[in-house]
């Protein structure tokens, strides 16, 4: 029998305005084994800490109860705490009376009811504790960053800084990922190119930092400390080690009429291309679909002006295998398709374009040499409709997504004023729905736009645009006014919603991390912990976890640099101690367990035992490496015999809660 | 007045609280000039409560049905069923069809299908 | 009806601890209701859950047993949710079997994102088994003397 | 051979009766066989939006149900019909309460839960026929035509409910006229309402429209209109300067498959 000591919390008003604490701790007093009950304000404080260890010397308690918050939220802290005291932490159980009592029941009576109840669940559960010893495993100093944008950049450069070697794995034939395609930032209007090239160059320059650019990971193993990760490496068909980027091929390819992605297909490119003249590697690439020699067999010019001999038709896809101690997803996001909102016709005119298109209209870099003119006809547009929330702040699965997207307010009155700026004849129009625009300089940026930048802005709605005449036809109400507007505009520039990265919820499943329904990664806390995955070594850098704009995302990248270090200085890692274990003695070497085990934890031996009439027998029995067991509990269950069971979720004592709750 | 109000939601199925006052739903409207209430300002005095504007409102005779607001209502608040409530609302009442079988002969043309006429029929009256 | 009014049943629900155990935990931090005769037990994974640990429950006097777990696809642990699925299957069709309603017991896959799902989920059980009435009590023939 | 039920409805049996009879033409010239309901009612005429009619929601169920006994799915031509009867099926399917009221009003041997399945003509031509086969079929293809393809508001939305096409830009009478061998002009009025039945208490308001809407396939270069809703045809006749002519589909697609050609002319 334990010496069992109960310790519920009232943490503050949340559970004690519902739960009646002091009830709960005196019903609890008579549980068996229980010596000591109490109450508390608030017992993760240091007060309250300080009480259940002097409790637990002073009644020699042998295990805690603690009715509080979700053991989410402070089981580690408790277990802390009893250790402390010269406990072993797995004596402590969490009754969780706050997430899943107090705050979802109004009636107190029922309340403190279901409160004892469970803290009876927690009594009957520790009384069949045992302690336990955690083991450890090591440590793979080297990380790996999935995504090469500004987040991926960011946190490889700051984990690199710290001395750990990083890899970086980019689908695109360059790092840079979105930022590379925008024009000016906001809210200073300084080039993005102008700070964020000089990051890629450090990228490739940095001898702790290896670019695996246009490669993508296709399978993930192991576990914290010691993931193992399959990447493909694409073929280019170029040797990325000898090709000097001159981008003679480039300029000599016949296959002229590629539709060049960079640019949004705003304009072509030839079938072997370097992205853009920062492009980090500087390395030209094949694009399959188009290269007439690898379709037809016939043709080879960029072998032939190629002087370093770089290009190799024959190349195929390599799979490499690498081991890292920690992951960080930084996959970014994409705007989403307008195909669903073709009310503002923007398959049916050239000149109703996205804002990221748009980003490259204005580039000097862009299709048009950063003269905004109209895809259609080449002529300057005189008035421009920009439409904000297209597909943001939608109700409902069959169109658009839920959430603000954030970044397009401030983004829009970049454009906005930027296009005054430029072409002060041109009339400027932005529809809003609410204009948000918290951050620091964000809302005095959006009233320059207006006021002195005499941007029309007007509290509505595009209802439709009908394409006519050369002009668009742009039907929407003013809210303030009272009136339907009918504005014959020359471009309209839609602020589509953003979205996560198609390649994130596969990864997601590759990584085992969760997801909310809209593909964001989740944090493993919104607020304490934004940039874990609840999943441990997985860390999460940049749009991939919502929305964000470049400061923002800078910040959570550094954030997920510093948690990545933090997790590679360590030598070695604590492991869970609730591993699965036989009883050798029922086990009968039948390979059930082996069969379900997802880790290849469970291996078997033949083992000597003591037979009747003092004789041996050898009997293959099954072993469970306690570093490479995750604890999951699959082969408990599929074991004909029950000779495995789960530590710290035996049988018995989850059958023990069972009995407990329907006493 | 709340039980009307509850009245014209639960004939129109839908929730006005669920309007973020974007003005989607009068940009789209092509009726927009022919309502002295405007299908926003429809969702908005639903909510609160102005049912009895509504209905002596000639908007509510104007709307084409045409569900331009309802298919790009980005919040399933769709107004055009709401106008419909309301409208429904007034022709329930003893006497205030809008359009009445003696009528109908004076309106016909030989050119306009019979549907026009069934349609209006069905739509003004109850 | 009547009857059922004041049977408040006593639900069992085992929770994985990555997906369903944080998604409980949501419905809570986002304050959204459900029946107090619903008692959460923590598991590792919906595969740690044992159909014996269901059988005890109905042994013990529980009127509805639900387990929750993370969606296919997305267990922490890879699988684990198809091998429960799978468990579960053939445990449906014993306490068929035993004459112990399909609706007591249940299996659904709830995020921990999806805060609103786990309490929408909870009041619907609930009010499932309250309408069927309390549950005949299984025997363990073991124990009887 | 493919048989469906078909529900003309009223219009088609006067005004409308172009629409009608080259569209059974075609039907046969294609393969497949429409037949008329016995004793069909009027369809209900507009699709209640109040949730709590059910009496104008009955003809609708009756006519499903008489093509679920036949064992066929339901085909209408006019797009009035296809909108009440698609909707109140899907409100059958979706709505507990809706379905109990109308079965009890009903009484009907077995209840109708809404098994049958309701298809526009144009739905049958691109899901069941298909419009490769259509175009093997054209005898006399529409070369050089320039024709503007006009929905209206009741084929296509809400688009949640009839799924029949994209709402915002729809392709299934684009698709179907470059089958016939004529060119499709995409103008972005062509889901915009024509006036409908305001024309009644205000013909200048429908007035407006319905030129907007001609005047916007004008300016994509549109040399004719095709539409399947004889309300529609009326308001793009009657209610403009009458500079496009306007053709039922089912007239252009008789033609091209070289049936019932004179008629198609006339009209």
């Amino acid at each position: 029998m334990q010496r069992i000591g109960v310790f519920v919390c009232w943490c503050g008003s949340n559970i004690a305005a519902t739960v009646d604490v002091e009830a709960v701790s005196q019903a609890l007093a008579k549980e068996p084994g229980v010596v000591f009950s109490t109450n508390y304000q608030y017992m993760c404080s240091q007060t309250g800490q300080d009480m259940i260890q002097s409790k637990i010397h002073e009644y020699n308690l042998s295990a805690v109860v603690i009715c509080s918050c979700s053991p989410r939220m402070h089981e580690a802290t408790f277990r802390r705490t009893c250790e402390k005291a010269g406990l072993n932490p797995y004596m402590v159980e969490i009754a969780n009376i706050r997430e899943q009592c107090s705050w979802i029941h109004k009636d107190r009576a029922e309340a403190t009811e279901k409160a004892v109840i469970l803290g009876r669940a927690a009594i009957a559960k520790v009384q069949l504790n045992a302690p336990l010893t955690a083991g450890t495993s090591p440590v793979t100093k080297r990380a790996l960053v999935i995504g090469g944008g500004i987040a991926g950049i960011q946190t490889a450069l700051d984990i690199a800084d710290a001395g750990f070697e990083v890899d970086i794995v980019e689908k695109e034939p360059t790092i840079g990922g979105k930022m590379t395609q925008i024009d000016k930032t906001f809210p200073t209007l300084d080039c993005a190119a102008c700070i964020l090239t000089p990051k890629m160059v450090d990228c490739a320059q940095n001898e702790k930092i290896t670019i695996y650019a246009y490669s993508e990971v296709e399978a993930v193993s192991g576990f914290v400390g010691s993931f193992r990760v399959k990447i493909r490496r694409k073929a280019r068909y170029v040797k990325e080690d000898v090709c000097t980027g001159c981008g003679l091929c480039t300029e000599k390819c016949p296959q002229k009429k590629v539709p060049n992605a960079f640019n949004l297909g705003l304009d072509t490119r030839r079938a072997i291309y370097i992205p853009f003249a920062q492009a980090v590697p500087k390395v030209a690439t094949i694009d399959a679909d188009y290269c007439t020699m690898l379709r037809t067999g016939k043709c080879g010019v960029c072998s032939k002006v190629c002087e370093a001999g770089a290009i190799d038709y024959k190349q195929k896809d390599e799979v490499i295998e690498r081991e890292y101690g920690a992951i960080v997803a930084a996959t970014g996001y994409n705007p989403i398709s307008l195909a669903q909102f073709d009310e503002f016709a923007y398959s049916q005119s050239p000149d109703v374009v996205s804002s990221l298109e748009f980003e490259r209209l204005m580039n000097a870099a862009g299709p048009t040499g950063g003269t905004l003119l109209r895809p259609s006809d080449g002529t300057h547009p005189k008035t421009i409709v920009f439409v904000q929330c297209v597909g943001s702040r939608c109700d409902g699965a069959e169109k658009g997504k839920p959430y603000c997207s954030k970044i397009c307010c401030m983004y829009t009155a970049k454009h906005a004023m930027l296009c005054r700026e430029k072409y002060p004849d041109t009339d400027v129009y932005v529809f809003y729905i609410d204009v948000r625009t918290p951050g620091k300089n964000f809302d005095e940026f959006y009233r320059r736009a207006v006021e002195e930048y005499g941007v029309h802005y007007i509290k509505g709605m595009v209802g439709k645009v009908v394409p006519e005449n050369g002009k668009l036809k742009v039907r929407a109400s003013d809210l303030l006014d009272g009136r339907q507007l009918h504005i014959d505009a020359d471009m309209v520039v839609l602020a589509a919603a953003i979205e996560p990265d198609k390649s994130a919820r596969p990864l997601a499943t590759m990584l085992t991390a969760s997801m909310d329904t809209n593909d964001f990664f989740t944090e493993a806390h919104p607020k304490l912990r934004p940039v874990e995955s609840p999943t441990a070594g997985i860390f999460l850098s940049g749009a991939c976890q919502g929305p964000k704009d470049i400061p923002e995302t800078v910040a959570q990248a550094g954030a997920a640099a510093s948690k990545v270090i933090g997790l590679l200085s360590k030598d070695q890692l604590t492991c869970n101690p609730c591993v699965a274990a036989p009883n050798e003695m029922m086990c009968n070497g039948c390979s059930s367990c082996e069969k379900v085990c997802p880790y290849g934890a469970i291996t078997y031996v033949d083992k000597e035992f003591r037979g009747p009439n003092r004789t041996t027998l050898i009997r293959r029995v099954a072993q469970v490496n306690p570093a490479v067991c995750q604890g999951c509990g699959a082969c408990t269950v599929a074991c004909p015999s029950g000779a495995m069971d789960l530590k710290g979720f035996s049988n018995r004592q989850i059958m023990a809660e069972v009995d407990a709750i329907c006493l | 007045m709340i039980d009307m109000m509850e009245q014209i939601t639960r004939i129109a199925g839908v929730n006005p609280r669920k309007c973020m006052r974007c003005g989607k739903c009068s940009g789209a409207c092509p009726a927009y000039d022919e309502m002295e209430y405007h299908p926003h300002q429809f969702v908005s005095m639903v909510e609160n409560g102005r049912i009895d504007e509504l209905m002596r409102s000639k908007g509510i005779y104007t709307c084409l049905s045409c569900f331009a607001c309802v298919e790009r209502c980005p919040r399933s608040v769709e107004p055009a069923k709401l106008i419909e409530a309301v409208r429904c609302a007034v022709e329930r009442q003893q006497g205030m069809d809008r359009l009445r079988p003696e009528a109908v002969p004076g309106l016909l043309n030989p050119d306009l299908p019979q549907q026009a006429i069934t349609s209006a029929f069905r739509k003004y009256r109850k | 009806m009547s009857v059922n009014e004041s049977f408040r049943p006593t639900i069992v629900a085992f929770c994985c601890n990555w997906c369903s155990y944080a998604g409980a935990d949501l419905s809570g931090t986002n304050r959204l209701n459900y029946p107090a005769n619903v008692k959460i037990i923590r598991i590792p994974c919906s595969c740690r859950l044992n159909p014996m640990f269901i059988l005890r429950a109905f042994q013990r006097g529980a009127d509805g047993v639900i387990l929750c777990g993370c969606h296919p696809g997305d267990c922490h642990y890879t699988t684990g949710n198809y091998y429960a699925r799978r468990r579960m299957t053939l445990l449906f069709s014993m306490l068929d079997y035993l004459g112990v309603e399909r609706e007591r017991t249940r299996v659904e896959w709830v995020s921990a994102a999806e805060g609103a799902k786990f309490a929408a989920t909870m009041n619907e059980f609930v009010e499932t088994v309250t309408k069927l009435g309390k549950n005949r009590r299984l025997e363990d023939l073991r124990c009887s003397k | 051979m493919m048989k469906f039920s078909y529900f003309p409805g009223c219009t088609l049996k006067t005004r409308g009766a172009a629409l009608d009879r080259c569209g059974r033409a075609a039907a046969e010239a294609l393969g497949f066989a429409l037949e008329e309901l016995p004793e069909w009612q009027c369809c209900g005429a507009v699709y209640p939006n109040a949730r709590d009619e059910i009496a104008t929601r009955l003809s609708s169920v009756r006519a499903l149900m008489a093509a679920r006994d036949a064992g066929t799915e339901l085909v209408t031509l006019c797009s009035a019909c296809h909108h009440v009867i698609k909707r109140v099926n899907g409100d059958i399917r979706r709505d507990e309460d809706i379905r109990a009221k109308v079965n009890n009003y009903l009484k009907p041997e077995a209840p109708y839960a809404g098994e049958a399945e309701a298809l526009h003509y144009l739905e049958v031509l691109r899901d069941r026929v298909g419009f490769d086969a259509v175009k093997q079929k054209v005898a006399a293809p529409l070369a050089g035509m320039k024709i503007g393809a006009y929905y209206g508001c009741l084929l296509l939305r809400p688009s949640k409910e009839l799924a029949f096409d994209d709402p915002e830009n729809p392709s299934v009478m684009e698709d179907l006229i470059r089958a016939l061998g004529a060119e499709p002009v995409v103008y972005a009025m062509r889901n915009e309402c024509c006036g409908g039945y305001v024309t009644i208490e205000n013909p200048d308001y429908a007035k407006k429209q319905a030129q907007r809407i001609v005047d916007n396939a004008k300016a994509l270069g549109a040399e004719c209109l095709i539409t399947a809703c004889p309300l529609c045809m009326y308001n793009l006749r009657a209610n403009t300067d009458g500079s496009l002519p306007v053709y039922y589909f089912t007239e252009l697609l008789a033609k091209a498959l070289g049936v019932d050609g004179e008629e198609a002319k006339q009209a």
